[in-house]
């Protein structure tokens, strides 16, 4: 039945897919509108380092490169005691292989010279000519290297949003190959198209400030896919019981609140009036969006829950993310209301009616979030905001709303099929599950030989 | 020599070790426990899914006393924990065959105090 | 009446007062502990050191019961726990000379239920 | 008889109010004095973003939002685990509500065209022409939003200081509705008077750099009130026992001294000279206080505690906090020793006098440090370190102590009186407090329907 | 058939474990309690306030020997736990009527061991 | 046998030490080459502050502030419970100690003006005549009062580093003291040495770009020295079982992590290329490292645990500490991998070989790893980084590689020197070891009178 499901979901996208590759006039004619936030500063020409924007972006891939601890405690928290470690495992161990392969391969297949639109060459490969100087086609006030190893962070990150799917039950040495092959073949190219100077998303026009598309989406949509391959957790729903210790997803949430600043804000790539535009944002959605949560625990539980509130802190944070440098005060309001609604609709009913087991909602929150987000941004993206943005719906565009559309389903496609072919890949290969008894005891002991902590005082 | 085990509310404990300080005895032992009972247990809301949590928070009293002093222990106990609520709890009384004192090696009555 | 104490594993324990509930024993208290028995532990590594971790995650399970409910609560405790496998736990069968329900001070049988 | 003393204080202290208040000669007299870091930087001219200012007031703003978690785990360390979460969701609770009136009508009311010296008018609601250029008045190389987000995250922690006096026994219905209130009808005028362009302190030219009345004062005040309106929690003090988790409070601590350094340096509105002496006098206040604290635990129990280093390093930062611009480093080691022992005798001695139960010394070390800071920057400020500043006693000018001593005492009142009707008020109509079955199984439970832990492994 | 519990200082159940070892005692179950008796507790400081910390951290260990092994399991105990100090701890012997094993349904004393 | 070990250590490196000394000309011969991190900027003739300089250090400042709480947990996370606290509060201690001592004599001490090549003089006693305006001889672009804060959160972590070796069984009093003895007689003038003006060891041209040095080596050595002194703790190694929260310790390590940028990235002391280099080499060294580690892991004990990947990941920081401004990606990534072969050969083989007692591996990681790190910088360190840097051996330049190796012994003899003595002296006074029956109870309880959580719920 939910593969069924699976099955429609793609058919309806992949038609939509077609059609939009298919007519490339609309494309074309939308050219010179295309923008996203890696080509905010680059009207600049003379490619001279501004301290203030290097300093602003400095900070910013340092906190955005803190959000995978805060990530793995968020996560960590929510699954039982005897999985808290491999948890923090699978985070750790994204941060590691995913920045060596970034350096090496991922960089210049993300962002090194265009081919056909689909992908970047490989003339960039272990950072060759990625220098020091500006490279005005992304960011012509940093050092090249800043802006790859700020982008190295959101490489980092997105493959460790997935972990929340599969959290409890994959086997560590699957996970490692899986997120290696994740990042080669699913996010590079993704990134390419929305963000390489020639994706062919980019020119389409479609807006993604800080990555709703490239991250969440992608992600999201990468958790469901996993989520189904591995299957449901022994003993899902029934016995498995709430968060461990949720005052640790309390801390880890606060840390994804805080770095968000640098993944949205840092996305201006300078600390200019876009970047505390999105800053602002950022801050009014989460806090919108965690209050709407709240106020929905309390209506449909007569208690606001901890849980609830990080969650549609979390939600609110994925949504804003695409429109953080493009909305104003009022657009992250409405993005913060609704996607709390959205997101709350989708974990707390639908989730059970189709009856997956996304262990942590990493679907829920960022796939649901980031489409709603996506979509949102054609609603409510004002160019009085920032000129290099577009006007959305509200501003008398709707055909603004139809790129957004076509730039999620084309990426909720791609990321759904490829994700699905390395899975069955991996699970072919080395299986992508523990055993039913390794499960039993935990992943900590079986996958580490480590417990969380000793028992006795 | 009996050995008696107490289930009380956590929040009792200062209560009945009071009490038992009063009557005399002062060695006990004390630890976690997780109850069902009578008690209707609060259920905890999960991403909005309500989780009969059937077990509650008690803690657990162990005192080893002679038999003369079984009836006053049995009453510090009930004294210091009754509320009269439902969850009070419960006091089993098990037969002690011997103790030893690690320390001296001391056997039976002398070791228990 | 008899005091049971079994140790079983951690994931049994839904399982295990499932069966009990359904036999109609309803009153249990539940703890955290460590056991050494047949079962090897899998051993921990620390700086590439291999911990035999001898002591492995259990919970224990005691309950008081009548007489006429002993069997039914073993039968209980053991179809809702057994595996098969090395490490199902065990349970221990204690007399239990009274039991005295601290909120009304009913004693023996009926404070037992 | 803690209120008879309640009225003595505040009989005594409304006297000088009026007086202050009907001798505006004086007031008049000192205009041209009149300073407070918000406007350390409106000498410029031309109002043109520099990007450094614009980079550390950036990252000031994400470190000030980082200290409210902070705060969580320095206050939820401490209270019992039954009360945990209540305490981790009143913080996050604070940041989403209030972020929200602020952006609504509360920074329209603290920072907006002044009405009489007193209030902002509501000509800024919902940001209206808050835009992304600066704004002079307030700062001339930022952009105006970023002063706007900047100032809500002090106006997310200083409700939140005043969780610590009324934790483990509120009910969070009420705290919800009496935070709103407190941030309108205190926070909001309060900041007027100190900080926006017309308000009245301002104009008298009282120092505050970075919040010592507007933040630590009217929080700590607001929460002895609170206390008493609350009552004590049952069985204090004879069965309220120890921190649950003190380690959990260390890492509050850490995160909130880490975060200072945007609340202070930040403060300068600049990467300038003024930000930094802000952030070595706030480092060297709070090494400073947490040693002397130290020593004194060390002298009269033997034995120097953890528990004490934290309150200690707190305290001092409370107490650099309105003088930071303005002391170097001499006065900056004066705060910290003095803050020390004042706060340590009100908390180890005092306190238990008085028999209040303020349970995490929230009115203890915010109100009496607060307090006490901006007397001692009426001491030891110095135009040497900033022009901007003035002369305080020990640099030969008397009139400034004289100065603060009436913007404390006109804080001190406000807050009291105003705080107390609210709390009445919200008394009166939902009730502040839980029911003692509540309290005795612990707002996790009764409040949120959660627990910090699974017992079972 | 006994059931033996003793509370013993934390830092000597390594000690215990292996003196049960060597006199073949394999099977045990241990927990985490805190314990009144006469090692007067040191009391801890918050905010410049001595709480009388009468309650100490202790190792509770439970073993169910059958009779021929009472003997030594005590000695074990007592060799392994004893320092000569206060806080030593003691050992509490009580009857056990049943054993079963939940794996395989044996009873009594096969069981045990 | 250790002793003996320690011995020969010693007059092999003496030998050295004294041919370094006595061939100035060499020294001489090179001073031109001569550059560290502090004189990066010092090219720039007028001091004007630039606000994008200035913002990078005052947050890179923060960040490495915030190192030293992320190394209370995560030295914390891996003792018993029972010490827990004493960690944390060492922690702390040496954050608020040596910040006082540092503004009092230690600054003077380190970066006055020189005397001799072997210390600074007195004159800046107090930080007078630090002012706000830049001093060109250590950064022309930011105020000089930064600089030295900055330097403040280097000289508290360093001290801080050796607590890993003397965990769990030494006396507060006795830690106090030696900590403020250590850092005035060990750290003060190592630092002057290798950044002070007129240093000798800077004037040899050793290159040290952010103290792998000064900090590491220094630190790694005397905690050898001090685990030596102490003897092991008793039970060890049989009966001290496993970290008793790791969780908490990966924690640390992601604040470490974060923090680092800051500690390498802002040791360039301005917002420009050299930053962007060092932050991108900090990462790529951190990720290449753990990586590593957790391979070695996998073969030798057929699982990757947690424990491994945090170790790897801080020994690739460490050993590219004294790196990150010159090297390349590719140099970065080689003294990942090799520092983790080391240090993992020297505390999973080596350390149980000669059997002392480092409970947290102070020496193996910071010792060993800076060792490396130092000697890699000969190897991998390239001009075409950093012009104001020079070429290692893979550039054709064996030189630099010998002074390298000098700079490590000498730093290496005098820190085990020293510290030998002051630990002896210490000793001899008031005793460094708690009793047996205070390190049974565990520090806490012992030395602090608290315990780290209630047992009962
Ligand atoms: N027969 C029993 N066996 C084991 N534990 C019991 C038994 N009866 C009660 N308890 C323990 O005592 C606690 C309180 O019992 P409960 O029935 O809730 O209160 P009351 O005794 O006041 O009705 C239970 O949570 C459980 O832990
Ligand atoms: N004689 C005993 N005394 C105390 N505890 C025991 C005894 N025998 C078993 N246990 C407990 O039961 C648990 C399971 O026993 P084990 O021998 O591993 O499984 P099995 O009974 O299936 O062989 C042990 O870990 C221990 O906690
Ligand atoms: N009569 C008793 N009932 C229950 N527990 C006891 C009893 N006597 C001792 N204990 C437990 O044994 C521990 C050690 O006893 P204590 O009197 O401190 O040492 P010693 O037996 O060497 O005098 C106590 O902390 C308590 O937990």
């Amino acid at each position: 039945m939910q593969h069924s499901l699976l099955k429609a979901f793609c058919l309806l996208a992949v038609s939509f897919t077609i059609h939009s590759l298919v007519t490339p006039n609309c494309s074309f004619a939308e050219d010179e509108t295309s923008i996203t936030a890696t080509s905010v500063n680059t009207e600049a020409i003379a490619p001279k380092i501004d301290t203030g924007d290097t300093a602003w972006v400095l900070i910013s891939a340092a906190l955005v490169l803190f959000m995978t601890p805060g990530l793995a405690f968020f996560y960590g928290g929510l699954v039982r005691k005897k999985n808290f470690l491999s948890v923090l495992m699978q985070c750790f161990m994204v941060m590691c292989l995913v920045s060596v392969q970034w350096v090496l391969v991922g960089y210049s297949l993300s962002f090194g010279p265009d081919v056909g639109g689909w992908i970047g060459n490989l003339s960039w490969l272990g950072l060759n000519g990625v220098g020091l100087t500006p490279n005005p086609d992304y960011s012509a006030t940093i050092p090249h290297q800043l802006f790859m190893i700020y982008q190295a962070m959101f490489a980092i990150i997105t493959p460790g949003l997935i972990i929340g799917a599969f959290a409890e039950r994959m086997k560590f040495s699957a996970y490692c190959v899986f997120t290696l092959l994740w990042s080669t073949f699913v996010y590079a190219p993704v990134c390419h198209w929305v963000w390489g100077v020639g994706g062919f998303l980019r020119m389409q026009g479609a807006l993604d400030f800080a990555g709703g598309t490239v991250v969440h989406i992608n992600a999201g949509i990468a958790a469901l896919v996993t989520a189904f391959v591995l299957g449901k957790r022994k003993g899902y729903p029934d016995t498995i019981h709430p968060a461990h210790n949720l005052p640790l997803a309390v801390l880890g949430a606060g840390i994804l609140w805080f770095g968000w600043f640098g993944f949205n804000g840092g996305s201006a790539l300078g600390a200019n009036g876009v970047a505390v535009n999105a800053f602002v944002a950022t801050h009014v959605a989460a806090a919108m969006a965690g209050l709407t949560w709240a106020v929905l625990d309390w209506y449909f539980n007569e208690h606001p829950t901890m849980l609830g509130m990080i969650t549609g802190a979390v939600a609110g944070l994925v949504a804003i993310t695409p429109a953080a440098g493009f909305v104003n005060v009022w657009g992250a309001l409405g993005i913060g209301v609704s996607v709390s609604i959205v997101c709350y609709i989708m974990v707390a009913f639908v989730k059970n009616k189709l009856g997956y087991d996304d262990s942590l909602d990493a679907f829920g929150v960022h796939g649901i979030g980031g489409i709603w987000g996506a979509l949102a941004t054609g609603v409510f993206a004002t160019k009085s905001v920032n000129a290099a943005g577009a006007d959305g719906l509200l501003y008398g565009n709707p055909s603004l709303l139809w790129i957004q559309l076509k730039a999620v389903l084309i990426t909720v496609v791609y990321s759904a099929v490829v994700t699905l072919v390395l899975a069955k890949i991996v699970d072919a290969t080395l299986g992508l599950r523990v055993s039913e008894h390794e499960e039993r005891i935990g992943l900590d002991l079986t996958q580490h030989r480590e417990s969380a902590g000793t028992l006795l005082e | 020599m009996h050995y008696i085990v107490a289930i009380i509310q956590p929040d009792r404990l200062d209560e009945v070790m009071q009490k038992l300080e009063e009557k005399e005895i002062h060695l006990i032992t004390v630890s976690n426990v997780l109850g069902r009972g009578r008690q209707k247990g609060i259920s905890e809301i999960y991403r909005s899914h309500k989780e009969a949590g059937s077990l509650l928070k008690k803690v657990k009293i162990e005192v080893a006393v002679n038999s003369e002093y079984l009836k006053q222990t049995i009453e510090a106990i009930t004294e210091g924990a009754r509320t009269g609520k439902i969850g009070d709890g419960k006091i089993f009384v098990l037969d002690l065959k011997d103790a030893i004192r690690i320390r001296t090696g001391e056997k039976g009555k002398p070791a228990i105090g």
